[in-house]
């Protein structure tokens, strides 16, 4: 039941800039994608925790590479350029999720302090 | 055929005039605004999805912190070799998934067509690569129901690996139990292995208080805690990868339609929209990916 | 009915005095801004009704200042209860070091309380005036809450995981107790009576509870024993000494328990923790977890063999080891003799007309 | 008056005019339509049925609990009873109630729209309602659903008797109707403003709405995968919050609050929206301080998700987040003050006119403000451990909730009703209506308050005899409530038979939709041509000259509309 704008106004002319990228972009990203999956793994079996004797580096490295991989798709498969408005969604969505995991760690993380140093010694 | 040659498969079908054959809904003033509306939309919708897995992360990462050690162990059971298998090919699909909507940009029917088939290729090949996984799962006793059976699924582990000669190491305590553990279930499994999940399955049922005396053992008692865990580990894994592939069936009924339209004679190229759109979904399903499998397989 | 008009509850807590202080204080406060804001509205409506003469030149339509005023004192007010509250909030948290404990367990739905001189009741719960007490709980199924309105204080009492109130009763009566937390059909029921006594009566109370019925008392406490006596029964008969400081075969399997209330240890998994209550517990039900270091973990969960009142009886006999002598037990007892109440209930908990 | 004459020889010939409820019959014509007043109106009636559902399970709990140990129902029945009462009270009545009847009627004519950005969206959105309005009322009558609308686990995923899992999906599918809604309404708002619509001419109603589109939207996915959990835990055994599976009953409650206390924003934010454009339609001004209102609808949306754990001061949780929890609990009571302080300084020099939406609209402020300065005592965190769970929380949220957002929801409606319908109500019963409903309302919640601070419990079927005051007076109350809620469905339902027909402007308001026809036509503006807006919103008066008598005064945007009229 969709209804049509029998005459829609014609496009203001000014707004024909955003250009797509070459293809190339694409193959390049999609090579830094299969590049740092690679490493993901190679992180696994040579297990930085042990080697460097550090517990969470084998985890926040991976994070870090998940985190550059999911950059790359974003910038350039899915292309965020003219989200000028969206940028503020995308940031207040990151605030809001850190927020939810913060409270909640902030509350579990707490807990220890009072029983375990407190009067109860 | 060489992807130079793909790009330029299908150039007849465009070298008409802009925007020509896209009709404008009522409610939009031109064809931009359309547009626009619908990639804001997609956005937003995205941010949505992406707060409906990051619950699910934020338990994991809870829960990861709660209980490390049963989450190191419980990762052993997912295949790392599958699971890099599977990143691959999703990222292949996205990587043909961006090549066609560049490509139905530039009004290239066939190159469309084409790149949706290798995506939807790739998202089947993940969807098989999946379902071998979860079978497995299922035969091991993986899957965190109630018939969930950690012990066995250990000491069917162990014995594989020292069948594959990869284990010189005596086997370690949680093993010792798990080996105790299904030794007392095989002696008596209809109370043994129901313990576990007697509050769940009996819920309402009057005589919970019997079950619960009638169960454990020591040893299963001891097992039983170490089981939760990493019952936990899977509830969450089956969940995430469950809802992931969800998404991914979603995206391949989408793909399909859009694989119909575009093969279909009547449709306009010149509306790449969907496309695009259905794009920005599938990269987002990848990205999910991208995190969990690190997440989930690569826990050291 | 009850026709009078009650507008006041006793405070029958030191934490009450103090909450009520500060409760009257937020009282005042939304007072204050309910008549300003519906004093302003009256004042509004009326001069500035449609048709009044009045002068309506130069309407503003913002002030930078004006915000500021009406932003700032509600601020600073709103600061000033919290920081009093928290304040109030952070001591009624910590219990004192010589609080008296009692054991509290609730299950759908009834309550279950244990003395540490072994006195156990349902549904009722007798404290001493003055003496501050401290009270860990633990539910059996799903999350209650123990909430007695006299002392202005509950706390949820979960499965899984001991959570602490303390009070320091300052009046003495007979006041409600109440699970204040949904927790399935009988909710409202889940509940009976805080009596606190003074001392002397209280005592009176203690050695009538302690008297078996038969000679005339209330039988409460199990045997004529001590929760530290009756954890030691129960000690004995699940044999925890062959591992633990004990001459059987395992001998030496497990460390001494002497003294183990209040220390660090350290965990195989490398993290140090106190042994308070949440430990002793929770190594009785997952052992392994709580690995020590230095140990062979073999010590057997006991989760489904101990049940929570079982647990709190058998650590608080293991707190008195090489700390207290607690004397020879005689036969070894089962768990406290849960009389059903709940049929009689409504009429045990709130009087009146009977029950159904 | 000139305008009226001019406003009733236009209504004489919107006798035969065509509008968006006239243009067709069929029964398709209604359940395929993507006309978002048509949409509206859907709602409007569907949310308006729950309603009177939620409010007979209401008028059950309050009959019951006449007596202290009353027989009319077991306890097993009771506690169903208020979980319906509370489930659709919340999820189908409250949470869509204004965005979803009113906000999607107005949002596109408000801003300037032929429609809201995806009319199919909206239409699935009403489906998906259904959907999930369905399947909640299947689980109420069939099985029933004993956990309380909060859902707490374990009792939830293990315990609870009934049909909790259908209930939960039913909650879930009906979490995505208020998404797809909220979803539309964002992207309406950034793309389809008129011409010259900036952000800031923009009436306050819509950033109200657009400050609730985002929170439903950062928020309700959440609340959707933690409740699915529930139900995966409950019907397949996967352990996630049951501590007998090992998991942590606790995280529930921050999940679930994470969302919840968002939602009572989501609920609270479009009836404090409403109220900016009563306000102003009634003391004919524009309203003081636009931007600082605008502003704290951003920051309660912001700061509401900042204050979950104040619902959980007395579980396990950490007594240094209970301190966060509580601050910020304070924090965000503080846009809210500029709200009511600038209402109130919005009638200062106003020219007030008592109609009934006005009528609703101040009771709306003192209930609000009663409700929400009760907040402060259940924030402040050493007094919430003797009032949490007890009638002081129940008399705190129905002040907020009914006193409030649902006060805020009849005078929007009152308000937009001509313009919805094309017709008037009976002045002097919606006068009425609102005087009982502040004086039944009052006399229900207050005795609340008190049954609350002398530890009356909540969720109880039986209680202790010494409350039983305070809850017969409340009874009494909410039967004088009951009947100022039947009140409006007779005259509002009589003025659909035989009210006069609306004129385009019967109040004399700025604001798009009074430029145009009551009731609309279907694509809302005439011709179908946007209208360019070069005026800031609420512009009543051009310039000020003169003293005394409201009429004398010139009312700007006024004249400028008389002339637009004229072409209709
Ligand atoms: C529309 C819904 C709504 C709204 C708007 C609010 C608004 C607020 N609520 Fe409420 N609340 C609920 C719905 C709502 N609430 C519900 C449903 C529950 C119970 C859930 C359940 O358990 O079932 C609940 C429970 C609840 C609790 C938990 C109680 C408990 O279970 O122990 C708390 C605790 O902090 C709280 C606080 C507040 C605060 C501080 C505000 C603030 O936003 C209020 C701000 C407003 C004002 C303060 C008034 C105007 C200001 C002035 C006139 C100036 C003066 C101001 C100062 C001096 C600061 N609410
Ligand atoms: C929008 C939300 C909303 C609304 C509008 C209401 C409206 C009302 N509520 Fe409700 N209430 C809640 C949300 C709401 N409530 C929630 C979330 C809970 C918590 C549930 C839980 O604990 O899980 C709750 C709990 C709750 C309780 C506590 C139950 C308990 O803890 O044991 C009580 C008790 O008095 C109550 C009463 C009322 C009354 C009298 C009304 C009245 O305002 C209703 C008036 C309306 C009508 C009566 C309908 C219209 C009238 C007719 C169609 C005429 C025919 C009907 C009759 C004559 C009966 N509510
Ligand atoms: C089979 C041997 C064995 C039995 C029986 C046994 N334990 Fe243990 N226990 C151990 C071992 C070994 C450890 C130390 C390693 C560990 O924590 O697993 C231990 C540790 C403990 C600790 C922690 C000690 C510390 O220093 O922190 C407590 C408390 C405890 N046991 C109590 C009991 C109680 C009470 C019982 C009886 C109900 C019992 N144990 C039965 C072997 C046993
Ligand atoms: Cu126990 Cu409520
Ligand atoms: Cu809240």
């Amino acid at each position: 039941m969709a209804h049509v704008n029998p005459n829609p106004k014609p496009v203001p002319p000014q707004q024909e800039t955003t250009k797509h990228p070459s293809a190339w972009v694409y193959h390049f990203t999609f090579g830094f994608l299969m590049i740092m999956l690679g490493v993901t793994v190679a992180l696994y079996y040579l297990d930085l925790d042990r080697k460097t004797g550090i517990t969470g580096v084998n985890l926040i490295v991976a994070l870090l590479v998940a985190v550059s991989k999911a950059t790359a798709v974003v910038l350039f498969f899915m292309n965020v350029k003219n989200g000028t408005r969206l940028t503020w969604l995308w940031a207040a969505l990151g605030f809001i999720w850190a927020l939810l995991m913060g409270g909640i760690f902030m509350d579990y993380e707490s807990r220890a302090w009072v029983y375990h140093d407190g009067w109860q010694r | 055929m060489s992807l130079h040659a793909l790009e330029t498969v299908g150039v007849g079908d465009d070298g008409h005039e802009e925007h020509a054959h896209q009709t404008v809904s009522i409610q939009y003033e031109n064809i931009e605004q359309q547009n626009e509306s619908y990639i804001v939309g997609m956005w937003s919708f995205l941010v949505t999805e992406v707060m409906f897995f990051g619950a699910l992360f934020l338990l994991y990462s809870l829960y990861r912190v709660l209980y490390f050690n049963a989450y190191l162990e419980a990762h052993q059971f997912l295949d790392v070799k599958w699971g890099t298998l599977n990143t691959m090919v999703l990222l292949v699909s996205s990587w043909s998934m961006v090549m066609a909507v560049y490509s139905g940009q530039k009004g290239r029917r066939k190159a469309v067509l084409v790149f949706l088939g290798i995506t939807q290729i790739c998202a089947a090949a993940f969807m098989g690569v999946k379902s071998i996984e979860y079978s497995k799962k299922f035969g091991e006793g993986l899957f965190p129901d109630a018939r969930f059976n950690y012990a066995k699924a250990l000491t069917m582990h162990h014995e594989e690996s020292k069948a594959s000669g990869n284990v010189h190491e005596p086997p370690s305590p949680r093993h010792v139990m798990a080996f105790k553990a299904l030794e007392e279930a095989e002696k008596a499994p209809e109370v043994t292995l129901a313990a576990p999940t007697a509050m769940a399955t009996l819920a309402g049922a009057p005589d919970k208080n019997q079950i619960k005396e009638a169960v454990p053992s020591a040893a299963w008692g001891t097992f039983e805690h170490e089981q939760n865990k990493a019952r936990i580990f899977f509830s969450i894994y089956f969940t995430m990868t469950g809802l992931h592939g969800v998404h991914v069936l979603i995206g391949m009924l989408l793909m399909g339609a859009l694989m119909y339209f575009y093969g279909s004679k009547h449709h306009c190229v010149e509306d790449y929209i969907p496309l695009e759109l259905i794009g920005l979904y599938w990269h987002f399903v990848d990205i999910v990916w991208i995190f969990l499998f690190p997440l989930m397989y690569l826990i050291s | 009915m009850d026709n009078e008009l009650r507008l006041t509850i006793p405070a029958a807590s030191e934490f009450a005095e103090q909450h009520d202080k500060l409760f009257h204080t937020i009282n005042l406060l939304a007072i204050f801004f309910t008549v300003i804001v519906f004093a302003g509205l009256a004042f509004m409506i009326i001069v500035y009704r449609k048709g009044s003469k009045v002068n309506r030149l130069r309407a503003p339509s913002h002030n930078s200042w004006l915000e500021a005023a009406w932003t700032i004192p509600p601020l600073v007010l709103g600061l000033a209860v919290f920081f009093w509250s928290a304040n109030l909030f952070a001591s009624a948290y910590n219990p004192p070091r010589n609080a008296k404990e009692i054991f509290v367990i609730g299950k759908q739905w009834m309550w279950h309380m244990q003395h540490s001189n072994g006195i156990r009741e349902n549904n009722e719960l007798h404290l001493p005036l003055g003496e501050p007490i401290k009270l860990t709980m633990i539910s059996q199924d799903v999350i209650h809450a123990f909430y007695v309105p006299e002392f202005r204080m509950q706390r949820m009492v979960e499965p899984g995981n001991y959570s602490v109130m303390w009070v320091t009763p300052s009046k003495p009566g007979k006041y409600h107790l109440f699970c204040n937390m949904y927790c399935g059909t009988q909710h409202s029921e889940m509940g009976g009576w805080v009596y606190v006594l003074p001392k002397e009566e209280y005592n009176r109370w203690v050695a009538s509870a302690a008297r078996p019925v038969a000679a005339g008392g209330i039988g409460s406490k199990m045997g004529g024993l001590s929760l530290a006596q009756q954890g030691r029964a129960l000690y004995e008969k699940r044999d925890c000494a062959s591992c633990h400081e004990g001459s059987g075969p395992s001998q030496g399997r497990g460390p001494s328990l002497a003294k183990l209330y209040g220390q660090r240890r350290q965990l195989q998994s490398g993290q140090s923790v106190v042994a308070d209550d949440a430990y002793l517990r929770n190594v009785l039900y997952y052992p392994n977890e709580y690995a020590l270091a230095g140990w062979q973990q073999s010590m057997p969960s006991y989760k489904g063999t101990l049940s929570e009142s079982d647990v709190l009886a058998i650590n608080a006999y293991v707190k008195t080891i090489g700390v207290s002598p607690v004397g020879e037990v005689g036969a070894p007892s089962s768990d406290a003799p849960a009389a059903d109440t709940t049929n009689q209930q409504w009429r045990y908990m709130y009087g009146g007309e009977s029950y159904k | 008056m000139s305008v009226s004459t001019v406003d009733r020889a236009i209504s004489q010939k919107e006798k035969v005019r065509e509008n968006y409820l006239n243009v067709a019959h069929t029964v398709e014509s209604w359940l395929l339509t993507t006309d978002h007043k048509r949409i509206a109106m859907m709602y409007l009636i569907s949310i308006s049925f729950f309603f009177v559902l939620g409010g007979i399970f209401a008028g059950l709990v309050r009959l019951e609990l006449t007596s202290p140990n009353g027989k009319l129902l077991s306890s097993e029945t009771y506690n169903k009873v208020f979980s319906a009462h509370g489930i659709i009270m919340v999820f189908l009545f409250l949470v869509p109630v204004i965005p979803a009847s009113i906000g999607n009627f107005m949002l596109p004519i408000m801003i300037g729209a032929r429609d809201l950005a995806f009319p199919r969206l909206n239409l699935l959105s009403w489906y998906l309602y259904m959907i999930g309005g369905g399947m909640i009322l299947a689980s109420i009558l069939f099985g029933g659903v004993d956990t309380g609308w909060t859902f707490y686990t374990p009792y939830s995923s293990i315990y609870a008797n009934g049909n909790v899992a259908l209930c939960l999906v039913g909650v879930f599918i009906a979490g995505f109707s208020s998404i797809t809604t909220g979803l539309n309404f964002i992207v309406t708002v950034h793309k389809m403003r008129a011409p010259g619509m900036t952000w800031f001419r923009m009436p306050l109603f819509i950033w109200a709405l657009y400050a609730t589109s985002v929170i439903i939207m950062l928020g309700t996915p959440v609340v959707a995968i933690t409740l699915l959990l529930v139900v995966i835990e409950r019907t397949l055994g996967f352990g996630i919050f049951s501590p007998e599976l090992g998991g942590d009953p606790v995280l529930f409650q921050h999940m679930f609050w994470f969302y919840s206390h968002p939602a009572v924003y989501i609920m609270m934010l479009p009836a404090l929206g409403v109220i900016n454009e009563i306000i102003a339609a009634n003391c004919k001004k524009r309203i003081f301080g636009y931007e600082f209102v605008a502003f704290s609808s951003i920051a309660i949306a912001v700061f509401g998700f900042i204050v979950w754990g104040h619902h959980m001061f007395a579980t396990s949780q950490s007594m240094y987040a209970s301190m966060v929890f509580s601050v910020i609990s304070f924090l965000v009571a503080v846009p809210s003050a500029i709200k009511v302080f600038n209402w109130i300084t919005t009638m200062y020099k106003g020219s007030v006119e008592l109609t009934s939406h006005m009528l609703f609209a101040l009771g709306f402020i003192g209930l609000f403000t009663i409700g929400g300065l009760t907040g402060l005592y259940l924030s402040s965190i050493a007094t919430d451990l003797h009032l949490t769970a007890t009638y002081f929380v129940v008399a705190h949220f129905h002040y907020v909730m009914v006193g409030g957002a649902l006060l805020g929801f009849m005078s929007g409606l009152h308000f937009w009703w001509p313009k919805m319908t094309g017709k008037m109500y009976n002045e002097f019963w919606g006068q009425l209506t609102a005087i009982l409903m502040f004086v039944g309302f009052n006399m229900t919640f207050f005795p609340q308050f008190i049954a609350g601070w002398l530890g009356m419990p909540r969720r109880y079927h039986f209680y202790a005899q010494e409350y039983q005051v305070w809850h017969v007076a409340s009874s009494l109350g909410a039967s004088v409530l009951g009947i100022a809620f039947i009140l409006p469905a007779i005259y509002l339902t009589h003025s659909l038979i035989a009210g006069k027909q609306a004129s385009a402007n019967p109040w004399n308001a700025v604001g798009l939709e009074w430029t145009i026809p009551s009731p609309p036509t279907t694509f809302n503006f005439p011709e179908n041509d946007l209208p360019v807006v070069t005026w800031e919103a609420y512009e009543y008066y051009k310039e000020q000259h003169g003293h005394g008598h409201s009429d004398e005064l010139e009312v700007g945007a006024f004249e400028w509309r008389e002339s637009e009229e004229a072409s209709v």
